[in-house]
């Protein structure tokens, strides 16, 4: 495979730009959930590309990929069930409507 | 795949390399495209006549002699028939849903190897591949279910993925326990694990405890997650009529009946892969009649766990939703949890007897405890007016 | 003994006992192979009405008095008195046709046949392709032979085969004892007559 | 292989494109999946292949279905977002965020030398065991942290769900 590094790097910025324009814009929370997870990946997808490119010898950026891998996981669920707690409270999903702290 | 290049490269010397080695990669993916899809046409048919046997009736007996061209009766039927798509559906994700859900089924025939060797792609993370693209089906399940625009279509769907979610932890449990066992992910080493012994028999990891424990777990879960009898829930039809493909007709749902099939056989040759000792059994090895031997005795046993699927059908009722959660995690979990400290204890243990003492005392009291502490979930004797 | 499970696990030796069996047992096997093998219909059974004749079909017991045809509620039943060159009633049907479509097979026409000629069949393979035609018995279709009936209903067809065999000894009887009664009289008479 | 890297390449960016612009909420769901298998290609490609399966493990078979509940649950599921988002003043100001910070990042990227790296070589796939190895030597106590984490995430997210079923 002769890609070189650069092409991961731009892919990986594009779907971040992507996501974090999605996180941005959208007004469904579960869609600026999305966004971020979005973000997530190609934050993963960089580290791997690293991995694969400088440091193959060693599995320390395989790891770091499945912590970052279970940590996002943690954070959708937590993210979606605040979601569906705040759509019990507002009866909407609109993060523009979500203007009070207190519950 | 490499055992084949090699075997072509022996057997057609004078040949350019470039046409063994298309060949070599050609080969199993036709086995793949080929043989299982047959033995889903055979399978409806076997299906269709034990469960009339088990109900005391012939079963299909019309189509060629012992109604053997009934699979083939069936295809031109349901090929013949209109294709209705609801009016309101989702037509793109309507679909593609039964288009997705033949994949899963098939990818994970990838690394399931039927002979010494035989394996289409002998990955490295074999069985972690042929469980995450099982997962994959609940997708497709959503879609056909979303995409209908029909009440119990969704709720069909939402049952099935529900189901799928919560029965893949324990099965992934259970194949964690083997895992540990073989020291490795890769399906054809776990099968050379399990060779030796009695007449290649004895060392197959359903005779061990632990092994019988995650063999029922693994069981039971691929059951559950290819939405077969006694877990047949998302599509029961006296709740939902059809379930997630009740908006479905002709070739769309042959897909459906295709995916689900392929699905279960896929999880019966892993149960067989991993628990049966696969090719494993008297007389395979490597070799050309070694190989033949080695894939006879695969096939017989994947016959087997589908003979095995076709009389709990035929046997069990369906269970009930709340059942069906409750099962899944608080008895399936922890089983399967205290099978993975049951393969430490194996491992650790040196003189095989204490092993097989500490390790069938250990999981024979846990299997007490879970049932005491379900005793609430577990129904009173009933007796019935017509015994 | 009981542990978990153990009802499953009956369950699975019961289905396993009815696969095996059904293989080596036949009478486990309660499906009739239809086309190839039937089973005899019940005495009682009934699909559709038919004429019985006892030796040959150009002498049926129907004598065409019309009285099913009358009583028919459907009014199903079509009869054609056959005469001869002239006009003289030869108490037999020309023409008998039931349309089996209208035909409710309430077995009316059977219960007021004074003749025993009218009775209910049990053949059921009745389906026919033409919609209107082909579903209107004509009187060759109807005609069948008293052994059929008896073979079809051997209790009633016993029954009225006695029956009518009573009536023909009573009428022989009656007939012979007319004769003999009239041989009586003629020779009773002639003395009288010879006497005047 | 450079053909493989296109096409995932492409993939990946449709799903996310669609999966941040389209109305209906399960489409976008649908699209999320499809740039996660793309992500999971790419790992193939990139020979960690532990890491491609897990990632269609957890977020194809977890992730996904997980919102895809939230929707469920959440909402009347279809054109809720309505024509006006899409292609208004919103719209077109998060383009641009996507685009100025595309261009900075690829500019910053191509500016270093590293962007012009080459694989080494064919190599082989990535071991599994060397993955366990590490995680249970050198690294144990990140994997401890992380199950705690992921149990109390657990909880938590049961915990905030059922709030509002116990008050009422």
């Amino acid at each position: 495979m002769n890609i070189p590094l650069g092409h991961y790097l731009i892919l990986a910025a594009i779907l971040f730009a992507i996501g974090l324009a999605g996180a941005l814009t959208r007004k469904n929370a579960i869609i600026v959930l999305m966004g971020i997870e979005v973000m997530f990946n190609s934050a993963i997808l960089n580290l791997v590309a690293f991995w694969h490119y400088k440091h193959f010898a060693v599995p320390t950026a395989q790891l770091f990929a499945i912590f970052a891998i279970a940590i996002a996981a943690a954070e959708s669920a937590v993210g979606l069930a605040l979601v569906i707690a705040v759509y019990r409270h507002y009866k909407s999903v609109d993060v523009d409507e979500m203007k009070e702290l207190k519950g | 795949m490499e055992t084949i290049y090699q075997l072509l490269h022996v057997t057609f010397a004078n040949v350019p390399a470039w046409t063994v080695q298309v060949a070599a990669f050609l080969i199993p993916i036709a086995f793949i495209f080929g043989v299982y899809p047959a033995i889903f046409a055979l399978t409806t048919l076997v299906e269709r006549k034990a469960l009339g046997r088990i109900q005391n009736r012939y079963g299909p007996n019309r189509v060629g002699i012992f109604g053997v061209l009934q699979p083939l009766a069936d295809g031109l039927k349901i090929l013949l028939k209109e294709d209705i798509v609801p009016r309101v559906a989702d037509k793109f994700t309507h679909f593609l849903a039964p288009v997705l859900i033949v994949v899963p089924g098939l990818l994970v025939y990838l690394v399931v190897p039927v002979a010494p060797g035989m394996v289409a792609v002998d990955l490295k993370i074999g069985v972690l591949f042929a469980l995450a693209v099982g997962t994959m089906s609940a997708i497709a399940l959503f879609m056909a279910g979303w995409a209908s625009r029909n009440k119990f279509s969704l709720l069909g769907a939402v049952r099935a993925v529900a189901q799928v979610v919560s029965y893949e932890v324990p099965t992934v449990m259970a194949g964690v326990a083997v895992i540990m066992a073989a020291g490795t992910l890769s399906t054809l080493t776990i099968v050379q694990r399990q060779g030796g012994g009695i007449l290649n028999i004895s060392n197959w990891y359903v005779f061990r405890p632990w092994g019988l424990v995650g063999f029922v777990l693994f069981v039971i879960g691929g059951l559950a997650e290819s939405a077969r009898c006694p877990f047949d829930l998302p599509e029961a039809e006296s709740e939902l009529i059809g379930g997630y493909h009740t908006e479905y007709s002709g070739f769309k749902f042959a897909l459906f009946q295709m995916g689900e099939y392929l699905a279960g056989m896929a999880m019966a040759g892993v149960t067989v892969t991993l628990f049966l000792g696969g090719y494993m059994g008297p007389g395979s090895g490597p070799g050309l009649v070694g190989s033949l031997i080695a894939m006879l005795w695969f096939f017989s046993k994947l016959a087997g766990m589908i003979m095995l699927n076709i009389w709990i059908r035929g046997t069990w009722p369906r269970l009930r939703v709340d059942q069906l959660m409750g099962f899944a995690w608080k008895v399936l979990l922890p089983l399967a949890l205290v099978n993975i400290v049951a393969v430490g204890f194996w491992h650790f243990l040196t003189p095989r007897p204490l092993a097989w003492v500490v390790t069938t005392g250990w999981l024979v009291i846990w299997f007490l405890v879970l049932t005491k502490c379900n005793a609430s979930a577990i129904l009173e004797k009933r007796e019935y007016r017509y015994v | 003994m009981n542990y978990p499970g153990k009802g499953l696990v009956e369950g699975l030796a019961v289905t396993a006992r009815n696969f095996v069996g059904s293989y080596f047992y036949k009478d486990r096997l309660t499906t009739v192979q239809y086309p190839e093998e039937r089973i005899q219909t019940p005495e009682n059974s009934r699909t559709f009405p038919f004429l019985v004749f006892d030796e040959s079909p150009d002498k049926p017991r129907c004598t065409a008095c019309k009285i099913c045809e009358v009583e028919c509620p459907p009014k199903c039943i079509y009869i054609v008195m056959d005469r001869d060159d002239k006009g003289k009633p030869l108490q037999r049907p020309k023409a008998f046709d039931i349309d089996i479509s209208v035909c409710m097979q309430c077995q009316i026409c059977v219960e007021v046949c004074p003749f025993e000629s009218i009775k209910m069949d049990n053949d059921y393979e009745k389906s026919k392709y033409g919609r209107f035609n082909d579903l209107v018995q004509r009187l060759p279709d109807l005609l069948k032979s008293n052994d059929y009936y008896r073979q079809i209903k051997p209790v009633k067809a016993a029954e009225v085969d006695a029956k009518l065999k009573a009536e023909a000894e009573a009428k022989a009887a009656k007939k012979a004892a007319a004769v003999a009664a009239a041989a009586a009289k003629a020779a009773a008479t002639p003395p009288a007559g010879s006497a005047t | 292989m450079n053909i493989a890297f296109w096409i995932i390449s492409a993939v990946a960016v449709l799903g996310a494109v669609l999966a941040v612009t389209l109305r209906n909420l399960v489409h976008c769901v649908l699209a999320l999946i499809l740039f996660f298998i793309g992500i999971a290609a790419h790992y193939f490609l990139l020979r960690a292949d532990f890491l491609g399966t897990v990632q269609i493990l957890i977020y194809v078979g977890a992730v996904a279905v997980l919102i895809l509940f939230a929707i469920m649950l959440t909402h009347n599921v279809t054109g809720v977002d309505g024509p006006k988002e899409l292609l208004g003043v919103k719209w077109w100001s998060g383009a641009a965020i996507a685009a100025t910070l595309a261009i900075l990042l690829k500019k910053a990227i191509l500016s270093d030398p590293l962007a012009t790296l080459l694989p080494a070589g064919d190599k082989a796939q990535s071991s599994v065991a060397e993955i366990g190895k590490a995680l249970v030597a050198g690294w144990v106590v990140s994997l401890e942290a992380i199950a705690i984490l992921l149990t109390a995430a657990l909880i938590g997210a049961v915990v905030i769900a059922l709030e509002e079923i116990q008050k009422s």
